[in-house]
C-alpha cells in the first residue's frame, strides 16, 4: 500500500509534467472548434422555432380555446420581452419557485385548461412537447443580449438555490457521477468539448447563457429541461421528471451562479 | 444493471462510519435535509435499467458529495478509510493474467456507451476512458478530466509494482483517492475482467500504440 | 404542409446576399429505428430562388445536406427586390417563401 | 424586426397555400439528376457529370473547417474567380459521393455555402464548371466524435 502510494505520486508527477507538454496539441484542436463554431454561427436554426412559437403564443388552444398572451413569466402578464433573464423565480399564485418551462406549463393549465401530466409525460420532441419548444425558443429570443438577473431575494428562491447547490454535487449511479464531475473545475474538456465550471461565475454563464440552443448533432432544438435531462442520461443516473422541483433547482444554482452574464439564447451547440 | 455490488459495499461501508462515530473522531459531514431527500426521491423516476437504486448513495458517493468536508482536515480519516475500503474490494486477475489484447482495450477506451436508461442491460458498456484522458496520440479528440495516458508504460517502465498499481487504479480509483472522478470499474461491474486486462494492454503492452 | 423558412437578403455595394434557412428533417437513408430498420430518405431535392421573377440560384441537393438546410448566395441585385424562395422534396413535398431585399 | 417576421410570416402562409394549389410551380430549369446522386464514388460522378478527371485549380476555393465538430453539420462554401455555372460538393467517404450542386445564372456570384453531412473523416472536393471545362479544389475534414459518446 504504502509502495503503490509512492508510486502513484510518482506518476502523478511525471503525469503533470507530460500534460505541460501536451497541452499545445490541445490547443490546435480547440483552436480549429472555435473556428468550426464560427463558420456555422451565422444561420442559427433555433430561428425555425421561433417563428413557429410566436404563432403558438398568439394562437388560441386548449379546452378553454385562450392564447398564451396573458402568461405571467414574472414580469407582468404578456410581458415576454426579457423575462427569461430573470427566471427561474418565485411566484405568489402558485407559491413556487418556477423555471420557465413548468411556468409555461402553469400558464397553459390556467389560461388554455390544459393538463400538465401531459405535457410531463410525454417524449421530448413530440406532441405537446414539440410545441413547449417553439415556445421556449421565442421566449428566450426576447431575452437575447439582457443580463442574466436571478434574484435569491425570496426565502423560497433561497433555498431552492441551496437544494440544487446540493444537488448538484450529489454522487451516484453505477459510475458515481454528479453535476460536478464535469462542471467543478475550470479548464477541462470531455473529448473535445470544453467543459464550462459552473461553480463558477463565468463558467455558469457559459453554460446557462447559451441554453436552450439548437443542436447540431441531434438536429434538434433542445430546451433547458432537456439538456438537463441528458446530463442525467450520460450521469447514468434515472429519469429527471420533467419540471420536477429537483430540475428546478438545479436550473435556479446555475441561473443565480450565472448573474451579470449575457443571454445568448438560443445557442448553437454541438 | 443490478446494484448488489453496490449495497454490499455500503453495507460495509456503514460499518466503517459507524465504527468512526463511536469514536467520535469525525466531525459531521453535511446535515440530513429531508426536503433535500424528499426533492430527490420525487424529482426522478426509473426507466429501463436505470432503477431508482442508482440515487441510494454508497458511503463513497455520500463523502464526496460534500466536497468541502471532502477536502477538510476533519475530513481525513474517513478519506482514508474509504480508500481502505475500496483499496480491499479490488481483485487480481483470477488467471494472473494482467495484460490483455490492446487492440481490444482501444475500442473499449473509445467506446463512452452503456448502462443510461436508452441502453438495454446486454448493451456492452464503454470504458469511455478517451471522454477524460489523452491516450493514443492518434486520435484528437480525447478529455482533459483526467491525465495524459500517453507513453504510459514507456514512461514508468513495466515492471510488477506498476502493473499492480494500474490494474488496481483501473479497478477501483477510489483505493488511492477517495474522491477520483474515475468510475470503479470493477466494484459496479462496469468492465468485466477481460476487459479490464484489455484496457491494461493499451497502456502497458510495449506493443500497444501507446508506448511508441 | 411543411414548415415556413427563414430567408433574409440584404443589398450591399449592389450585391444581395441570400441566406436560407429550410426547415427539413433530411432523411440520410442510412439512420435506422429502433426497430433496426433502415428509415427511407427524405429530402429537399430542388430549390429555386427568383428575384423579381428572374432565377438567380437553382440547387439540387442530395441526402448529404444537413437537417433544417441552411444556403448562402449572392447576386447582382437592389433593394426592395422580391425574392421567392421554393423548394420541392423526394416526396413531393413544397414550399415558397418570400422575403424582400433590405 | 418583430414587425417584419410578422408580415414574413403572412406572406408565407399565402405563398404556401398558392405552392401547395399548384399556382406557383417550383421551377425545376434542370430535373434532379437522379444518377449522379445515386452514384457511389467520385469518379461515377465526376463521369455522370461529365468531368472526366478535374484539374485540381488555385482560381477554385473551397471554404470548409479542418475539423468538424459534430459530422451532422459540417459547413462547406465554394467560391471562384472563373466564370462559373455550375457548382458541386462531393465527399469521397459518404455513401454518396455528391452532396450538392448549384446552377448560376449570369448575375449570379460564383459563391454559394451550404452545410452537409459527412460520416467520417474524408476528403471534400469543390467542383466548379466555366466555359465547359471542369476544375476543383481539395481538403481534408477532421469528423471528431464528441461528447461523452454514449
Amino acid at each position: 500500500m504504502q509502495r503503490n502510494f509512492t508510486l502513484g505520486l510518482v506518476s502523478g508527477l511525471l503525469v503533470t509534467l507530460m500534460s505541460i507538454s501536451s497541452s499545445s496539441y490541445a490547443q490546435n484542436a480547440t483552436d480549429d472548434i472555435a473556428k468550426y463554431r464560427e463558420m456555422i454561427a451565422d444561420g442559427n436554426p433555433s430561428e425555425l422555432y421561433e417563428a413557429a412559437g410566436e404563432v403558438l403564443w398568439q394562437q388560441p388552444a386548449g379546452p378553454k380555446n385562450a392564447s398564451l398572451e396573458k402568461c405571467d413569466l414574472g414580469l407582468g402578464p404578456g410581458v415576454v420581452k426579457g423575462a427569461a433573464a430573470q427566471l427561474p423565480r418565485y411566484f405568489k399564485d402558485t407559491n413556487q419557485v418556477q423555471d420557465l418551462e413548468s411556468r409555461l406549463m402553469t400558464c397553459m393549465q390556467k389560461l388554455q385548461g390544459r393538463d400538465p401530466q401531459e405535457m410531463i409525460d410525454a417524449p421530448f420532441q413530440k406532441g405537446p412537447k414539440k410545441d413547449m419548444e417553439a415556445i421556449v425558443a421565442y421566449v428566450v429570443t426576447l431575452s437575447k443580449g439582457d443580463k442574466i438577473k436571478v434574484s435569491t431575494n425570496h426565502p423560497k428562491e433561497k433555498e431552492m438555490y441551496e437544494l440544487g447547490k446540493r444537488a448538484f454535487f450529489f454522487q451516484g449511479g453505477p459510475m458515481d457521477f454528479s453535476c460536478a464531475s464535469c462542471h467543478g473545475e475550470d479548464g477541462k474538456r470531455i473529448r473535445l468539448q470544453d467543459l464550462p465550471n459552473i461553480t463558477t461565475q463565468k463558467g455558469a454563464a457559459l453554460g446557462w447563457g447559451y441554453w436552450p440552443a439548437y443542436r447540431v448533432s441531434s438536429g434538434q432544438f433542445w430546451t433547458m429541461q432537456q439538456r438537463l435531462n441528458d446530463c442525467y442520461r450520460q450521469q447514468r443516473f434515472p429519469f429527471p421528471i420533467y419540471g420536477s422541483d429537483l430540475t428546478v433547482a438545479i436550473s435556479m444554482y446555475m441561473a443565480k451562479n450565472a448573474n451579470g452574464g449575457i443571454v445568448e439564447t438560443p445557442g448553437l451547440k454541438r | 444493471m443490478t446494484m448488489k455490488n453496490m449495497k454490499s459495499l455500503l453495507a460495509l461501508s456503514i460499518f466503517a462510519v459507524a465504527a468512526f462515530v463511536i469514536q467520535g473522531s469525525v466531525s459531521a459531514q453535511q446535515a440530513n435535509n429531508p426536503k433535500f431527500n424528499k426533492m430527490m426521491k420525487d424529482g426522478f423516476r426509473a426507466d429501463g435499467i436505470a432503477g431508482l437504486d442508482r440515487i441510494d448513495q454508497d458511503a463513497t458517493q455520500k463523502f464526496c458529495s460534500d466536497p468541502v468536508f471532502a477536502g477538510s482536515k476533519q475530513g481525513e480519516k474517513m478519506r482514508e478509510q474509504i480508500q481502505k475500503v475500496n483499496m480491499n474490494s479490488i481483485k487480481q486477475p483470477s488467471d494472473g493474467k494482467y495484460i490483455g489484447d490492446w487492440k481490444k482495450g482501444e475500442a473499449i477506451a473509445q467506446s463512452g456507451r452503456g448502462a443510461t436508461w436508452t441502453d438495454k442491460a446486454d448493451t456492452p458498456i464503454g470504458g469511455g476512458c478517451y471522454n477524460c484522458h489523452q491516450i493514443d496520440k492518434k486520435e484528437i479528440s480525447y478529455g482533459t478530466i483526467g491525465p495524459t495516458l500517453w507513453n504510459y508504460g514507456k514512461l514508468r517502465g513495466y515492471s510488477p509494482e506498476v502493473i499492480t498499481y494500474t490494474w488496481n487504479r483501473v479497478n477501483n480509483s477510489k483505493a488511492y483517492n477517495a474522491c477520483s472522478n474515475m468510475p470503479r470499474f470493477a466494484h459496479f461491474k462496469l468492465l468485466n475482467e477481460q476487459q479490464l486486462q484489455d484496457v491494461m494492454a493499451l497502456l502497458l503492452d510495449p506493443d500497444s500504440p501507446v508506448n511508441q | 404542409m411543411a414548415d415556413p423558412m427563414r430567408v433574409r437578403a440584404a443589398e450591399n455595394g449592389g450585391i444581395v446576399d441570400v441566406k436560407i434557412l429550410m426547415k427539413h428533417d433530411m432523411e440520410s437513408g442510412q439512420r435506422k429505428d429502433a426497430a433496426g430498420k433502415v428509415i427511407p430518405a427524405w429530402f429537399i431535392s430542388n430549390i429555386n430562388v427568383k428575384a423579381n421573377g428572374k432565377d438567380v440560384l437553382n440547387g439540387q441537393f442530395g441526402p448529404a445536406v444537413s437537417k433544417d438546410p441552411f444556403l448562402n448566395f449572392k447576386y447582382k441585385g437592389a433593394k426592395g427586390d422580391k425574392i421567392v424562395v421554393s423548394w420541392v422534396d423526394s416526396k413531393g413535398d413544397k414550399r415558397s417563401d418570400e422575403a424582400t431585399a433590405s | 424586426m418583430n414587425q417584419q417576421r410578422r408580415s414574413l410570416l403572412k406572406y408565407s402562409a399565402v405563398f404556401g397555400l398558392m405552392a401547395s394549389a399548384g399556382l406557383i410551380s417550383v421551377a425545376q430549369a434542370q430535373e434532379w439528376n437522379k444518377a449522379a446522386f445515386e452514384g457511389k464514388s467520385l469518379d461515377d460522378v465526376f463521369k455522370i457529370l461529365g468531368a472526366g478527371s478535374p484539374d485540381k485549380s488555385g482560381a477554385v476555393t473551397l471554404n470548409a473547417p479542418d475539423i468538424a465538430e459534430n459530422g451532422a453539420v459540417v459547413p462547406v462554401g465554394i467560391t471562384t474567380t472563373l466564370k462559373a455555372e455550375q457548382l458541386a460538393i462531393l465527399v469521397e467517404k459518404n455513401p454518396s459521393a455528391l452532396a450538392a450542386q448549384f446552377f448560376i445564372p449570369a448575375g449570379t456570384e460564383p459563391f454559394v455555402t451550404t452545410r452537409i453531412k459527412m460520416g467520417q473523416t474524408s476528403n471534400v472536393y469543390a467542383l466548379v464548371k466555366a466555359d465547359g471545362k471542369w476544375s476543383m479544389a481539395v481538403k481534408e475534414v477532421k469528423v471528431t466524435l464528441g461528447g461523452c459518446g454514449g
